[in-house]
């Protein structure tokens, strides 16, 4: 019994571990943040390694929790992007007077995300959705001298507290209309009467509203903006990810009954989303924001992914996500960089980057044209098995859609790309110094942007553990 | 009388323009649905609410809007536009929700209820096994540990505001 | 011969690049590459043709295949046959040239024939793609380049040319990927495989979904009107090497794909659609001409001749008889050599007289001999003169139209040909007025061709002679493959 | 053929043939590549000496042809001399470099390479110091391999490819003066003009050529000129306008021809073509390189015999040629102008003689004449080029004003200049008369009308050829300005040689029994001078002669008066019909305004426009749509609300 | 007054909830917007016991749901009271509308 609890829990026992460590060394000691900061990376990187042995399936708790090797892929996934973050933002975290406060709270939040992976019920969905979105709630104040900052975290708070209502109202009917909160008896009780469907739209637009999916989006870029460009990573990476896995084993595991249902309102708002997050994104300045919005869109194709309700369709968005992590992280870790020295964050001051600085122009060159899919980077593969994916179910002019939507988001990726390599600037960036972590960090985010891809085993890897 | 206290004084918590009474109006909401509670018998959810909403939240609330304001000052008004739409938003939502909660037959089980008691809500909360409750528990404690170390770090900052 | 080494050649050549430091030791490399493609193509040519000579039949010869993603039954799958290795060629061919004439290229010379390279890996690998999904992953590749190229090393509109030449060329390639993806799912197969999806019978629902989609979205980078807009933007504002990579390699992947994969693999919406194929490649062939003639511009004037020529590759195409498909891979191969060359030799003109207005033009015969020369050549080989590739090319797509009886087909012939009186009028006008008439004074003392310029001349030159003068390998070469697609076509 | 086919000497004969077209190609080749730098000088003795064991060759064969090995059993054989595949387009359908020797091809082979020698050894003074001597050179020589690889082409693709080639190094010739805005302009209209009728040609070949199912010309006359064939009865049956595909198909490869040849309409770039150097006009537009559609007409006569229609409209374009040229001819001031409608209007001549004729024996007349008549006109409008050229090489003009009284200023060009315009008026026994008398004589037996017209036509050749006879060596006394030195005049030994030659060919050419060798069906055809019938032509052309001397050998007012008299009719001829005009309309007007300038127009604004449309209007709904975003938090979460209501009600009610 | 069933206290409940609701969009004042949210929260928390009671009494699941929903009412207040009073240092103001700087 124990050792099933050790090794099934493995993954939240180490960060609960980790937050403990972290505790006492708040109360207990006074180290540098240097040294904090290393050792902590140090500590993150153990436990991605950690993640990919000994893993298990079972269920502990009366199925609240269920594990399984696939979702202990989910949750290596996002201990990669948790450790990119502490590496990429380290210039940013070392002068953080809060330092530790905001990896118990990071930390806090993944473990909320993890819980949330292999939740087996809707209270502890419920519970861990909470888990993981309080404490970034309070991390994007972290900026604690800017307006902006805790205008986010407000924005932040207010709208996913009401999303947590109406998700709760959501779960309350199904509640009442099945009599189980559970998982694994849900499916046979649901009929898709109509006080289902209004439990699941409630329940839906929740995941929605999470998952930043149009028109439930609108706190998405605001936030962004506003948090710290850790937090707005952490939030549009290890975040979404987490959400769009469990959205995807509900909507396959849970609400496969109501399959025709949902299908439909995937593709709804995939097409909203992906439109209006591009549409969006054309005009931005604010490269957070501009981030957010791509973001938004990128979800848009995930969901096109997620509407084929197959096998192959959860792989590709596992494979997307892990693709995610490290093309978005690119992004956001040269932003961060540039945003910690110089303050600048608009678009129109990375004109001329390339002549400053090749190495972060390159790197977010990649991280870009990964994010817009193209060849050779991991991007095209992603996107492409998630489009391949949609396109089982042979509806073409959906399919038609999310293609050209990859046309519209090129366009303004290259925008970016237009600004850093062929536009001239007086003023240029100055060359920005790279601690040697984040240096790292970027060199890891590019090798994974271009290997992941080509690496064909990765995506069968993951296709078999799916299964 | 209950669901009319409770309707009426949710009603003026969220209009009144007062925000102190504003806030009274909101605990009078909550004792009501307390009593609700009561009345249905789960007297260990009725205590709860009192002691956790009544006692405990309110009061926060309270507390904060002594901080941040005069008391006795008039809520500033929202535009008649926008209050109508939120209306009209809020009067569908309710609408349609009705709609279905009528128009659907509950079933309910047959087997044999459990009593809400102390004694049964304890055994089962601290409970490994299915049908405890030990896991959230404990994902909820780690929640409020989160959300004290989040509250310490963002109300107890010293630097001031430079932008 | 293994087909592996005209994909790692490349990326070899690009590590290398990306390897040295100095601008000159880079051209060093990058030209050392080019000329080893060239010579693997060459090698390439050979054995091929030493492998049918021994009697070996086999639709596809060198093929390879690796799994590449299991769970999608994505194969890393490659062969070639006569087109493709004329496609190859042309490719070595202009990337030799394009690498000699960029020698002058001072901005960010190593990213500059990085991306040179890359294009050329885009092209090779598109080539001898058997899956396609590995088509289309080359074909993407082959897109991006462009637009760096055009964006930092353009000229005039260059950032607007450069956007629209992306979106547009990744719009075609979005809608390509629909039509793949169409196959794999509609064709009974679940298969990227171009030969099993060429053997099997694709239900004609799918197939009249998705030739369109492939068609036009191949048809993207083949200037099919009207989508052929981002052409003269896109030419005029790219460097040279740009120009002649965009229009010697990049518009035949279209072309290729045009017919590889939705003509090929599709027949029967192929001979469904060919009325709209048809009417569109000759609108675009008259269109383009009419265009052209209006035009100041010399980049604007071959661009648009290029939109024209393309037409002829979509007419062959559409023709579906065995001798006006042969007659579109010609015409890929000699436009591929002719309008590469052309956009070299208005580089060099440019690179000395500062404009490429013909109006601002005249006489230069006189101070650079050489290169008028070569203009001219082009020019004749543009309008189709006998014993330069162009003759061959059109005279073929012409022939084999012809065979197509039908009233439609005959008018769209008629109305093809017309085309070569008003290629005559713009090219004469091109040439006449760019290096006959009166010398301006502020030329007087311009200089003739260098030795790169020369060689990358002479190297293309050479393309346009060996297919005018001797066409006879070279069709060879194509026919059989092509006799494959209109055998399927007919149903044999 | 078959006979001749299996003889071992066959190979060797058609190499020998090959050799030919191939010495002028080398010369071309050689001098186009090092001329500049390493044949500056001697780029001329090259050239003309590559030529000259060219047309010694050509002489070889012609002997042998004709008097060896060509006929056997009295019908002249049509040999495949040589024949490989350069490009095949399905098995049995092929473009091949072949050689088909018949008795118009060994007779184009002699005059192409004669006259075409004449004029490389008269360049080699005319030409000198010409700053790019080697070039010119070259250019003659690619204009000779072109000519001779069309004559001698076996299949009508390959006659197509020379036929191109020809027309570009007509281009390159006539712009040889290239930093001259005219003779680039010339020579654009020329290759213009030529290229559109060009088309006709390309599509009737594609025509012809899928009917009969092959691009050999023996095979495609063999399939599609005899009634029993089954291509031959497809041809005809398929129609298109109410006119079978036969016809369409002649009537466009003729088309081609008319403009190459300069028929009327298509006529239009021949006169300004005269920008090139004179003894390119010499060569390329009077002697050679124009007959060339009469030749094709001629190649493909048995096929154009069958076909009443195609043979007609040949018939009718060629005499209102005849006629048009000539009256335009008599109203022009520039001298190589003058000769260039005179050169129109014989091509004329040929062409209805084609047009005329029948298929055999007599009624064969025709086309022995036609082909008579290319060849002495040959020889008589180089004379009257070359002599021309060397009276503009003197006056540094060719306007006629700028002339007179030369004749003792340049008397062996004066003499050979007289024989050759006695020769092409039609008087005795000059070769002009001989040919020319066949012609008339072929229309009178098949045509009375074209015979009466091609009557006055021959007056007004003997009238404007005078007209500018006189106008050049008398009229006048020397022109002031005249360099009087007389060393200078005549030029040297290679100017005077090859006028001589010529001459002597333009008195003796008539004597040759020419249908004993040319015939349409290769048997001899005898012909015969009908005495009575030459009367009246000769006699016009004497009237047309005195005409022009009494208006012409004095200067006078009598010229002047009578072009005022003729009013508008003199001002149209001097004007040239206003043909031109006509042209200049349609293309500027029409082609340029109408179709060039909308086509680039609907590029920029409406295609172009579609693209950046699209562009600017998806900017625009993200501009609209800003709002959304308004940075309200609650009104986000009405949206939230609002948009759940939305999608429950739509999945309850609507999408079930 | 007759004797409450489940459809009253149903109605009590999503009443309750939109009145939230609706406090939620028209009030300025975050914190007034922050106990429209604990209005919503309890509704659903009745709407909780009220199937728990009528429908499914067999299990406490809806008696647990809502003791965590309260957990995490308080934990959320806790953190919004925390960022709001922040907001109020940096904006001087707790009314939503001064803190619109982030948009479009």
């Amino acid at each position: 019994m124990l050792n099933d609890f050790l090794i099934l829990m493995k993954p939240e026992l180490l960060i609960t571990f980790i937050i403990f460590l972290l505790l006492f060394i708040k109360v207990g000691s006074s180290m540098k943040n240097e040294s904090l900061l290393l050792l902590i990376q140090l500590v993150l990187l153990l436990n991605v390694i950690a993640g990919f042995f000994l893993n298990e399936e079972g269920s502990l708790f009366g199925r609240l929790y269920r594990t399984n090797n696939f979702m202990s892929l989910q949750k290596s996934i996002l201990s990669i992007g948790v450790y990119l973050i502490s590496l990429l933002f380290s210039n940013w975290l070392k002068k953080s007077e809060h330092l530790l406060e905001f990896f118990i709270l990071l930390l806090s939040a993944l473990l909320g995300m993890f819980f949330l992976i292999s939740s087996g019920s809707f209270l502890m969905f419920f519970l861990s959705l909470e888990l993981a979105t309080i404490p970034i709630a309070a991390m994007a104040n972290f900026d604690l001298g800017k307006k902006v900052s805790s205008e986010a975290a407000m924005k932040m708070i207010l709208s996913s507290a009401f999303s947590s209502g109406i998700l709760l109202f959501g779960i309350s009917l199904i509640y009442g209309a099945t009599g189980t909160t559970s998982f694994s008896e849900m499916p046979a009780l649901l009929t898709g009467s109509p006080l289902q469907i209004l439990a699941f739209v409630f329940l839906f637009t929740a995941f929605a509203f999470k998952l930043s999916i149009v028109p439930f989006h609108l706190w998405t870029a605001d936030v962004y903006e506003g948090a710290p460009v850790a937090v707005t990573s952490f939030l549009s990476v290890i975040s979404k990810g987490a959400i769009a896995f469990i959205f995807t084993s509900t909507l396959y595991q849970v609400f496969q009954p109501m399959q025709a249902v949902w299908y439909n309102m995937v593709m709804i708002l995939a097409v909203a989303t992906m439109v209006i997050g591009n549409l969006f994104a054309l005009r931005q300045q604010n490269i957070k924001r501009f981030l957010a919005f791509s973001s938004i869109a990128q979800v848009g194709f995930i969901l096109v992914g997620m509407s084929s309700n197959s096998l192959p369709g959860t792989s590709a968005v596992a494979y997307f996500i892990l693709i995610y992590v490290f093309s978005n992280l690119a992004a956001f870790g040269v932003a961060g960089a540039i945003s910690q020295q110089t303050g600048k964050e608009n678009i129109d001051d990375y004109k001329g980057l390339y002549q400053t600085n090749p190495l972060l122009t390159w790197i977010m060159a990649l991280g870009l044209f990964s994010l817009a899919g193209i060849p050779p980077t991991a991007g095209f593969f992603g996107k492409l098995f998630l489009i391949t994916a949609g396109a089982s179910k042979g509806n073409y002019i959906f399919i038609t859609i999310a293609a050209l939507n990859l046309v519209i988001s090129l366009y303004y990726y290259l925008r970016v790309i237009r600004a850093m390599f062929m536009d001239k600037n007086e003023t240029p960036i100055p060359k920005i110094f790279l601690e040697a972590p984040v240096r790292f960090g970027l060199l890891l985010c590019g090798t994974g942007i271009v290997l992941i891809g080509l690496l064909s085993w990765i995506y069968d890897y993951i296709i078999t553990i799916a299964a | 009388m209950l669901a009319l206290l409770t309707l009426v004084s949710g009603v003026m918590a969220v209009t009144t323009r007062q925000i102190f009474r504003a806030a009274i109006f909101l605990l009078f909401s909550l004792i009501g649905i307390a009593g609700l509670f009561f009345w249905m018998r789960y007297d260990f959810i009725a205590a709860v609410q009192v002691v956790v909403y009544v006692g405990g939240i309110t009061v926060l609330i309270i507390f904060s809007i002594f901080l941040t304001q005069q008391a006795g000052e008039l809520l500033p008004k929202q535009k008649p536009a926008r209050q109508l739409f939120a209306g009209l938003a809020a009067f569908s939502g309710f609408a349609l929700t009705m709609l279905q909660l009528l128009q659907h037959s509950f079933t309910a089980t047959r087997e044999s209820s459990v009593e809400p008691s102390v004694e049964n809500i304890g055994m089962s909360m601290l409970s490994v096994e299915t049908g405890g409750y030990a896991l959230p528990f404990e994902v909820v404690s780690i929640l409020l540990l989160a959300a004290m170390v989040g509250c310490i770090v963002i109300a107890l900052r010293s630097k001031p505001v430079t932008i | 011969m293994n087909l592996i080494y005209l994909i790692l050649l490349p990326i070899l050549t690009a590590a290398g690049i990306l390897l040295v430091q100095k601008p000159a030791q880079v051209k060093v490399v990058a030209l050392t590459g080019a000329a080893l493609q060239l010579l693997l193509a060459i090698l390439l040519l050979f054995a091929y043709r030493q492998e049918r000579a021994l009697g070996n039949l086999a639709q596809m010869l060198f093929e390879l295949e690796y799994e590449w993603v299991p769970g999608w039954n994505i194969n890393f799958h490659v062969g070639v046959d006569g087109i493709s290795i004329a496609m190859i060629l042309l490719t070595a061919f202009v990337v030799v040239a394009g690498v000699l004439v960029s020698w002058n290229v001072t901005k960010m010379t190593k990213e500059f024939y990085f991306l040179l390279i890359l294009l050329s890996l885009g092209a090779y690998g598109f080539f001898i793609s058997l899956d396609l999904f590995i088509l289309f992953f080359f074909l993407e590749i082959a897109v991006l380049p462009k637009y760096l190229l055009i964006g930092i090393w353009g000229s005039g509109k260059k950032e607007y040319a450069a956007n629209k030449l992306a979106v547009m060329l990744m719009g075609g390639s979005a809608l390509v990927l629909v039509g793949i993806l169409g196959l794999y799912f509609g064709g009974s197969g679940y298969t990227f495989d171009l030969l099993h999806l060429s053997s099997i019978s694709i239900p004609r629902e799918t197939q009249m979904i998705c030739f369109p989609l492939l068609f036009i979205g191949f048809g993207v980078f083949t200037a099919l009107f009207p989508f052929h807009t981002w052409v003269p933007d896109g030419h005029s504002a790219a460097p040279t090497a740009g120009s002649m990579f965009l229009a010697g390699i990049s518009m035949k992947l279209g072309g290729y794909g045009c017919l590889r994969v939705a003509t090929y693999v599709m027949p029967d919406a192929a001979k469904e659609y060919a009325p709209i194929v048809i009417l569109l490649a000759t609108i675009a062939i008259l269109y383009g001409a009419f265009a052209t003639m209006m035009q100041k511009d010399l980049k604007y004037i071959n661009a648009y001749s290029s939109v024209s020529h393309c037409g002829f590759v979509l007419l062959g195409i559409g023709m579906l008889t065995q001798t006006a498909v042969t007659g579109a891979v010609l015409q890929m191969v000699s436009h591929g050599v002719m309008t590469a060359l052309f956009f070299a030799v208005i580089g060099m003109i440019y690179e000395r007289t500062h404009t490429r207005q013909v109006n601002e033009m005249g006489g230069l015969l006189k101070v650079m001999p050489f290169i008028t020369t070569v203009l001219m050549i082009v020019g004749l080989c543009s309008l189709g003169l006998p014993g330069l590739s162009g003759f061959v090319a059109e005279m073929t797509v012409f022939v084999g139209s012809w065979q197509n009886p039908g009233t439609y087909h005959r008018v769209a012939t008629i109305a093809a040909c017309m085309s070569i009186v008003v290629t005559a009028v713009y090219i004469l006008r091109a040439v006449g007025k760019t290096s006959m008439g009166p010398l301006p004074a502020a030329f007087a003392n311009l200089t003739d061709a260098k030795w790169n310029e020369k060689a990358a001349a002479i190297i293309l030159l050479a393309g346009i002679f060996a297919v005018g003068l001797a066409p006879g390998w070279l069709v060879e070469l194509i026919r059989p493959a092509t006799e494959v697609i209109t055998d399927r076509l007919s149903g044999k | 053929m078959q006979l001749l086919q299996s003889l071992p000497m066959n190979l060797g004969l058609g190499w020998a043939v090959a050799l030919i077209p191939l010495l002028p190609l080398a010369t071309f080749v050689l001098l186009g590549l090092f001329g500049r730098h390493h044949f500056r000088n001697n780029a001329g003795v090259i050239g003309t000496f590559s030529l000259f064991i060219s047309t010694l060759t050509a002489l070889y064969i012609a002997n042998g042809y004709f008097f060896e090995y060509g006929s056997v059993n009295g019908v002249y054989q049509k040999i495949m001399a040589l024949q490989i595949t350069w490009l095949e387009f399905s098995p049995g359908f092929s473009i091949d470099m072949g050689i088909l020797l018949d008795p118009i091809s060994v007779m184009m082979l002699v005059v192409v390479t004669f006259v075409s020698l004449m004029v490389h050894i008269y360049s080699l003074s005319y030409m000198k110091g010409e700053e790019r001597f080697s070039t010119y050179y070259a250019f003659l020589s690619l204009f000779t391999f072109s000519m001779l690889g069309l004559v001698i082409s076996s299949n009508i693709f390959q006659l197509y490819f020379f036929w191109e080639l020809v027309g570009v190094s007509s281009f390159l010739l006539i712009g040889y003066y290239f930093d001259r805005p005219s003779a680039v302009a010339a020579a654009k209209k020329a290759f213009i003009v030529t290229r559109f009728a060009d088309l006709g040609f390309l599509i009737g070949i594609l025509i012809l050529s899928f009917q009969a199912g092959t691009f050999d010309f023996n095979e495609l006359i063999a399939r599609l000129g005899t009634a029993s064939n089954p291509a031959f009865q497809s041809a005809t049956a398929a129609s298109f306008m109410g006119v079978s595909a036969l016809t369409w198909g002649l009537v466009l490869v003729f088309i081609g021809g008319a403009g190459k040849s300069a028929m009327f309409p298509l006529h239009i770039w021949l006169p300004d073509a005269m920008e090139g150097p004179t003894p390119v006009s010499a060569l390329i537009h009077a002697a050679t390189m124009v007959v060339a559609g009469v030749f094709l007409v001629a190649r493909l006569f048995p096929v154009f015999s069958v076909s009443p229609a195609a043979l007609a409209i040949v018939t009718y374009i060629g005499i209102i040629s005849a006629l048009f040229a000539a009256v335009i001819a008599c109203t022009q001031t520039d001298i190589k102008r003058v000769l260039a409608y005179s050169t129109m209007s014989q091509i004329g001549f040929m062409m209805f003689a084609l047009g005329v004729s029948g298929n055999a024996g007599e009624s064969g007349l025709g086309f022995t004449a036609s082909m008579f008549h290319l060849f002495t006109h040959a020889m008589f409008k180089a004379l009257l080029f070359l002599g021309a050229g060397s009276v503009i090489h003197f006056i540094h003009s060719n306007e006629m004003q700028d002339m007179g009284g030369l004749r003792k200023l340049l008397p062996v060009t004066h003499i050979c200049f007289l024989l050759a315009c006695l020769a092409i008026s039609g008087i005795p026994p000059f070769a002009g008369f001989f040919s020319k008398e066949e012609i008339l004589l072929a229309a009178y037996t098949s045509n009375p009308a074209v015979y009466y017209i091609a009557l006055v036509t021959s007056g007004l050749t003997a009238f404007y050829m005078f007209r500018l006879y006189f106008n050049i060596f008398w009229s006048k006394a020397v022109p002031a300005h005249a360099p009087l030195d007389h060393h200078h005049g005549e030029g040297g030994f290679p100017i005077v040689l090859p006028l001589v030659l010529l001459a002597a060919g333009s008195v003796a050419a008539g004597f040759i029994p020419f249908g004993k060798f040319v015939s349409v069906n290769g048997k001899a055809l005898e012909t015969e001078l009908h005495l009575v019938f030459s009367v009246a032509p000769v006699l016009l052309a004497l009237a047309g002669i005195l005409l022009a001397t009494w208006l012409y050998k004095k200067q006078n007012e009598r010229p002047a008066a009578i072009s005022a008299s003729l009013g508008g009719l003199y001002k149209a001829a001097h004007r040239r019909f206003y043909i031109d005009e006509i042209y200049v309309f349609i293309t500027k007007k029409i082609l340029f305004n109408l179709v060039g300038k909308p086509a680039a127009w609907f590029d920029k604004n409406v295609v172009d426009g579609m693209v950046n449309g699209t562009a600017e209007a998806t900017a625009t709904v993200s501009e609209k749509i800003r709002g959304l975003q308004s940075g309200k938090v609650q009104q986000y979460a009405m949206f939230f609300l609002v948009a759940v209501i939305f999608l429950a009600v739509i999945f309850i009610y609507l999408w079930k | 007054m007759m004797e409450p069933g489940l459809y009253h206290i149903l109605f009590i409940s999503a009443a309750l909830f939109f009145i939230g609701m609706y406090g939620f969009f028209t009030r300025r004042n975050l914190i007034t917007m922050l106990m429209s949210i604990e209005l919503i929260l309890n509704s659903v928390n009745l709407n909780f016991i009220a199937f728990n009671k009528y429908l499914w009494p067999h299990k406490l699941d809806g008696v647990f749901f809502s003791i965590f929903v309260i957990a995490i009412a308080a934990a959320e207040a806790a953190v919004a009271i925390a960022i709001i009073i922040n907001l109020y240092r940096s904006h001087q103001s707790i009314d939503v509308e001064t803190a619109e700087e982030l948009k479009y």
